[in-house]
C-alpha cells in the first residue's frame, strides 16, 4: 500500500507492504524498515523496527513518542493526487478527472448550493473510491459526466461557481 | 487539631493541598464551579458544595458564598491554595470576622506586601536592599527624567498595585520616558483601578531567586534556602530549581537572613517567599514578597524533606514550626517543570479539550503534583496549569537527567502540552551550566521551537504504519495483531 | 561508561533498572517472552529483542540465548534484576566466558552464599552469629535429636540447597523428629535434586531484618542501614519499612559492622543484602545473603538518597562506590508495599487477567515502580507482583499515614490486589506500635480478612444508582449527565 | 426503581427514584439519600450524597471506592424472586411461577438435556422478561406452559429431572 505521509508541510510517500511471515517492510526515500507492529489498548501501536523499540500513541493526526508530539497526516496518495490536480489544474471552480475512472455516484444536482470540501462526484479508480469536493462555496452550474460513466485523465467533471 | 478543611481552589494545588490534609485525617470540603462537576479536586474530597457560576469571577472568586460553605459544613479552616482568593486581605479578614481560620498571614500583611511602593517602603526601612527606584505620589516627567539620569538607563516604569506585567513599560533613553509614563498610567488604572506608578532602576539580565520562609505565631522565622526561577516565559516561570546553580553558601546565608528580616519586617506568619533580583556580580534586590504557597513550593520540599501545606496547617493552628534554623538540612537537587495545556508552536495559546490519553510518569526521584485524569476536560475558564512534575536527585544533572527521563514517559494526548518545550530548554547547554538568567527563554526562542528531535523519519514511519493497520484486512498473520480493547470493554455490563 | 545494558528480567524489575539506565544516558536492551511482546518492559525499551517461549523456563531462563541476544545487540553487559537468572553462578560464569559483564556479584560468592550450608560455614568462620546448628554430611535422627536436646525444642529441619520454605519443617517435640526429617529430606530432593538437610535452634516470633551493603573492586564495603521485613506471609515478604522501629543506634551500627564482616567474608562485589533474624532481646542471627538486588531496595534508596541501580551499574564498570560510610546519612522513614495481583479473600490466589482501569497514586513523597499499564495483560506465567508501592516521610508515622492515603488513590481495576489488605495491616495497632514480628500475618489473618471498611452501606448505594443509571431511559436531566467517554474515542479516526 | 443489591452473602432492596430537579432519592433500610450522580469517563460514577463525595469505580460486579474493592450484586427483586421461589418451592427440579404473569417464550424442549442455568420459560411480569432457569442440570422432563399462556403465582412451569 502506498502511504503519503504529511509532516511540516513537506510530503513524503511510503510503501508499506505484508511479506509471508506477517512482518511488515516500510520503504522510505528508497530505505527498507522491517517493521513488527503490535496494536495496544488506547490508541496505542508498538513497532519493532529491526530491534528498535518504538512505542506510539496516536489521536487524529497527532502521534506521541518519547513525550514529544508529531502532527503527521497519512492519506492515499491517488486521492489527494486527485483532489490537488483536479482542484488546481483549471479555473478554481472546475474539478476534472487526474487519472482514468469510472463515475460511481454523483451527489449533487445542477443549482444545489454547496460547501467547500462538500463531496460532488464520487470517482472509482484504482480499486479504490475517491470523493471530489467542491474547491469552494458556491453554486453546482455544471456536471459534465453521469454516473457509470468511464473517464479519461484530463475529463472535466464539474465546475463551481 | 483541625477537623475539617475547606480547600477554595481547584486544580493541582486543590489536589496537593487535600492530600496532606487526608495525611493529617482532616476532613477535605472542596468547593466547585459548574463545569469542575467532574474535576479531580471535585472527585477527591471527602465533601464537594457547588459554588454555581462558571467564570473564576463568578465561582471561586465568591469569597461570601465560599465562608458561607465553610460554615454550614462545619470547616473551620480554609485553605486558598495560590491565585484566586490567597492574596485577597478582604477574604483574610472576612474569614477572621466569620472565626474561619484562613491558611495564612494576617490580613495586614498580604495588604502591605500586595502594594509595591508599601513594601519597597517597609523593606527600605528594614534594611532590606532594593532596586533603586524614585516614587512621589505626583510623580511628573522631570522627576522621572532626573532619577533615570542619575541611576542611567534603562529603567523600569511599575504600577503600584501592579502584578503580572501589566502597568511595567521598560524604558531606554529619555525619549521614551513620556510616553511610557502615558501608557503604563492607563494601563494601570483599567487593570487596577489605580494610576499609581513609580520608576526602578533596570536590572540587566537578571536571575530570578527567592527564598522560602515560615514564620509562626511564637516569633519563630526560618528561612528554607532559596528556588532559582530563572526560565520565565513573560514573567511566568516555566522550569524553577532548587538549590539555584549560581548561589554559593555565603549568598545563601545572606540571602536568607535578609529574607527572616523582610519577614519580620512585614510582621509576616504562615508560610512566604521573599522574592529577589539577583544581577551578574550577585548584588540582590528585593523584588516582592508572596503571600502564599507558591507553585514551586515542592523543589523545596525535596530538598528540605518538609510538607509545606502540613507546616502551614500546623501554624494556622497555633503551633510551632516543626523545626528550628540549625535543624534545616538542605540535601539533593530537585527541578520542576510547569506542564502546561498550551500550544508553544503556536505562541502559548491555552489548549483546552479532552484528555484522551493519560500516561504519568513514576519511579524513583519522581513527583507528578496533577489535577487531571483521563478523560478528564481541561476547562477554557481557568489556569492551563495541569501538572507540577518534580524530580530530585543527589546532584543537579542528575535530577536533570532525571526529568529528561520523566518527560519522555509522559503522555497527554487530546490536548497540547509544552513537555517536548521542557525537554529542549533542559538539554540547552546555558540551561545545562547553569549561567542562563531571566531572558534566556526569549534569547532562544526560535531555537527552543525550531529543533527537531530527530525522531521525525520515526514517525512518518509510524504513521504510515498506522495508516495501514487501520485499513488493512483482518487477517490472521502472526506478527500484526489487532486486538481492539474497547471491544473488551464494551462487553462488560457497565457500558 | 557502558553504552549499552541488556535488562535479563521482565515486569516492574525490568522498567525500573532501565529507568536508571536512561538517565545514565546507556541505551537499554529488552528481551521478551512470547506473551510479553505488549508487556511494559518490552514497549519502554530503546530495542525490545524476542526470546520465545511461554514459561521462565522457555524464556526469561534461557541463559544461552540471552548471552547471544548480548552478543548480536552489542550490549556490554546485563542487569539480571531479581529472581530468573540473578542469582544464578552458572549464568554469571558464562556471561564472563563471553566477555560480558555481569551486573552482580563473582559467580563464585552467588554459588557459595546460594548454600545455606556453605554460607553458615563461612560466617561462622568470620565471626558473624548464626542460629545454632548442627550439620553433618550423614546425620541420623540421634545426631539431630542429641542436638536439639542441648539447644532445646522447637528446632528447624532445613534444606542446604533450600529455599522458598520447600525442604523446610518446624519440630516442637523429640516425637515428630524422625518424620520431618524424612519428610524435608523427600522435599528437599524433588524441589532442588539434593537431599542434604540440617538442624537449626527455631528463633521465637522474630523479627526479619536486613543489612543493604554494597562493595566495589577498590576494596570498599559500606552498609546503607537496615530495613525491617518482618511483615510475611509464608515467608513472602509482603510490607518493609528502613528504618526499622526496633533497631536502636547501637544495634544498627553493630549489625551493619557485621554485615560488612559477612561481605568480605564472601568475598563480595557489588550490591548484596545479609539477612538477620532478631530475636525479642535484640540478638541477631545471620540467615542469609541475597546476592542481588531486592524487591524492598526503594526504601533504602528513599532514606540514603542513593539510587541502588545506578551504585550497581558503576561498580560493574569497575568504579568505586560514590561514597564512604562516613558519608551515608540516614533521614526519613520509608515503607514500601508490594502491591499483588492475588485475592486475599481466596486463600491469596495469583488473579490475572486484563487491567482494564489503573490509577496510580501521585503526589509528595509517594514513588510507585510498576510494571503494567492500563489495558495491558497480567500474564498468568509470571510473578504476580505487580507494583512497589513506597512512601516517604520524615517519621514513620507521617511515612504511615502517607501510605494509608496513596492505597487509597490505588484503583487496579479488572483483577484481584492485595491493595485494601495493605491499609488494614498499616492500620492494625500491632503495626502502628512497630511491635510485630514475622508471625504477625498468621496471628491477625482472620481479623484482617474480615474487619469491614464502615464504606458498606455506600457500596450498596452506588451499587444501587449504578444499576439505575444503567437501566433508565435517556432524559435531559440536570443532575444525572451521561457522558459516554467511549463515543467521543470511537469516533477518532484511530480504531 | 426497585433494585435487589446482594454484599457479603446478605440481600437488601434499595429504591431509587428520580426527582422533580432529577436528582436521585435513594431508599435504604428505612433512610433516604438524596444522591447527585455524574457518570464519569471509563467506567466510573460520582456520587454526591448530601455534600459527601463518592467516586466509584465498576467493572462488572466489583466497584472500587477508595482502594478497597467490593463486590455487589445489583438486579431486578421481581427477577431475583421469580427465580428464587421457583426453585425453591418445590421438588428441586421443579419451577413454578412466583407471581402472576404471561408465558411469553420458550426456550427447551422436553427431552432436551439441559444445564443448570440455562433458560427454559420467559415469563413476563409487571411489563419485566424474567428468564427462569434450569435449577440444576438435567433433562427437560415436562413443560406444563405454551407460550401466550396467562398464568396465576404457583402455576407449575416445568420440571427437570
Amino acid at each position: 500500500m502506498l502511504v503519503s505521509v504529511d509532516m511540516n508541510g513537506k510530503s513524503v510517500e511510503v510503501e508499506v507492504r505484508e511479506n509471508r511471515e506477517g512482518l511488515l517492510e516500510v520503504e522510505l526515500d528508497g530505505k527498507c524498515y522491517p517493521v513488527s507492529a503490535q496494536v495496544l489498548p488506547e490508541g496505542g501501536v508498538s513497532l519493532m523496527i529491526n530491534n528498535e523499540s518504538l512505542t506510539v500513541y496516536r489521536t487524529g493526526d497527532t502521534l506521541y513518542i518519547g513525550g514529544t508530539q508529531y502532527h503527521v497526516h497519512a492519506d492515499d496518495p491517488l486521492k489527494k493526487e486527485l483532489l490537488q490536480s483536479s482542484s488546481f489544474k483549471a479555473g478554481e471552480g472546475t474539478v476534472t478527472a487526474a487519472m482514468p475512472g469510472n463515475v460511481k455516484k454523483i451527489l449533487a444536482d445542477e443549482g444545489m448550493e454547496v460547501e467547500a470540501g462538500q463531496g460532488v462526484v464520487v470517482l472509482e479508480a484504482m480499486k479504490m473510491e475517491n470523493e471530489l469536493e467542491a474547491p469552494l462555496a458556491g453554486t453546482v452550474r455544471k456536471i459534465h459526466v453521469s454516473e457509470g460513466q468511464s473517464v479519461e485523465a484530463g475529463t472535466l467533471l464539474f465546475e463551481i461557481e | 487539631m483541625f477537623k475539617k478543611v475547606l480547600v477554595a481552589n481547584r486544580g493541582e494545588i486543590a489536589v496537593r493541598v487535600m492530600r496532606t490534609l487526608r495525611e493529617m485525617r482532616i476532613r477535605t470540603v472542596a468547593v466547585f464551579s459548574d463545569p469542575d462537576r467532574a474535576a479531580l479536586h471535585t472527585l477527591m474530597a471527602d465533601e464537594a458544595w457547588p459554588l454555581g457560576g462558571t467564570t473564576s469571577a463568578e465561582s471561586y472568586l465568591m469569597g461570601e458564598k465560599i465562608i458561607e460553605i465553610a460554615r454550614k459544613s462545619g470547616a473551620e479552616a480554609i485553605h486558598p491554595g495560590y491565585g484566586f482568593l490567597s492574596e485577597n486581605a478582604g477574604f483574610a479578614e472576612l474569614c477572621q470576622k466569620n472565626s474561619i481560620v484562613f491558611i495564612g498571614p494576617p490580613a495586614e500583611a498580604i495588604r502591605q506586601m500586595g502594594d509595591k511602593v508599601t513594601s519597597r517602603e517597609i523593606m527600605t526601612a528594614a534594611g532590606v536592599p532594593v532596586v533603586p527606584g524614585f516614587d512621589k505620589p505626583d510623580m511628573t516627567e522631570a522627576d522621572a527624567l532626573a532619577f533615570a539620569t542619575e541611576v542611567g538607563f534603562p529603567v523600569m516604569i511599575k504600577a503600584s498595585a501592579g502584578g503580572g506585567g501589566k502597568g511595567m513599560r521598560k524604558v531606554d533613553s529619555p525619549e521614551g520616558l513620556e510616553k511610557a509614563l502615558r501608557a503604563a498610567r492607563s494601563e494601570a488604572l483599567s487593570s487596577f483601578g489605580d494610576d499609581h506608578v513609580y520608576v526602578e532602576k533596570f536590572v540587566q539580565n537578571p536571575r530570578h531567586i527567592e527564598i522560602q520562609v515560615l514564620a509562626d505565631n511564637h516569633g519563630n522565622v526560618i528561612y528554607l534556602g532559596e528556588r532559582d526561577c530563572s526560565i520565565q516565559r513573560r514573567h511566568q516561570k516555566v522550569i524553577e530549581e532548587a538549590p539555584s546553580p549560581f548561589v554559593t553558601p555565603e549568598m545563601r546565608q545572606k540571602m536568607g537572613k535578609t529574607a527572616v528580616q523582610a519577614t519580620r519586617a512585614a510582621n509576616y506568619r504562615n508560610a512566604g517567599t521573599v522574592e529577589f533580583l539577583v544581577d551578574k556580580s550577585r548584588n540582590f534586590f528585593f523584588l516582592e514578597m508572596n503571600t502564599r504557597l507558591q507553585v514551586e513550593h515542592p523543589v523545596t520540599e525535596w530538598i528540605t524533606g518538609l510538607d509545606l501545606v502540613a507546616e502551614q496547617v500546623r501554624i494556622a493552628e497555633g503551633l510551632p514550626i516543626s523545626l528550628k534554623q540549625e535543624d534545616v538540612r538542605l540535601q539533593g537537587h530537585a527541578v520542576e517543570c510547569r506542564i502546561y495545556a498550551e500550544d508553544p508552536e503556536n505562541n502559548f495559546m491555552p489548549s483546552p479539550g479532552t484528555v484522551q490519553r493519560l500516561s504519568t510518569p513514576a519511579g524513583p526521584g519522581i513527583r507528578d503534583d496533577s489535577g487531571i485524569y483521563q478523560g478528564g476536560e481541561i476547562s477554557v475558564y481557568y489556569d492551563p496549569l495541569i501538572s507540577k512534575l518534580t524530580t530530585y536527585g543527589p546532584d543537579r544533572e542528575t535530577a536533570i537527567r532525571r526529568m529528561c527521563r520523566a518527560l519522555s514517559e509522559y503522555i497527554v494526548a487530546g490536548i497540547k502540552t509544552n513537555i517536548a518545550f521542557h525537554r529542549k530548554v533542559l538539554n540547552h547547554p546555558e540551561f545545562a551550566d547553569g549561567s542562563h538568567d531571566t531572558t534566556f527563554v526569549d534569547r532562544h526562542l526560535d531555537e527552543l521551537m525550531n529543533t527537531p528531535t530527530g525522531d521525525e523519519p520515526l514517525a512518518i514511519v509510524a504513521a504510515a504504519v498506522c495508516y495501514y493497520l487501520d485499513r488493512k484486512p483482518a487477517t490472521g498473520t502472526g506478527q500484526v495483531q489487532k486486538c481492539s480493547p474497547w471491544k473488551r470493554f464494551q462487553r462488560s455490563s457497565w457500558m
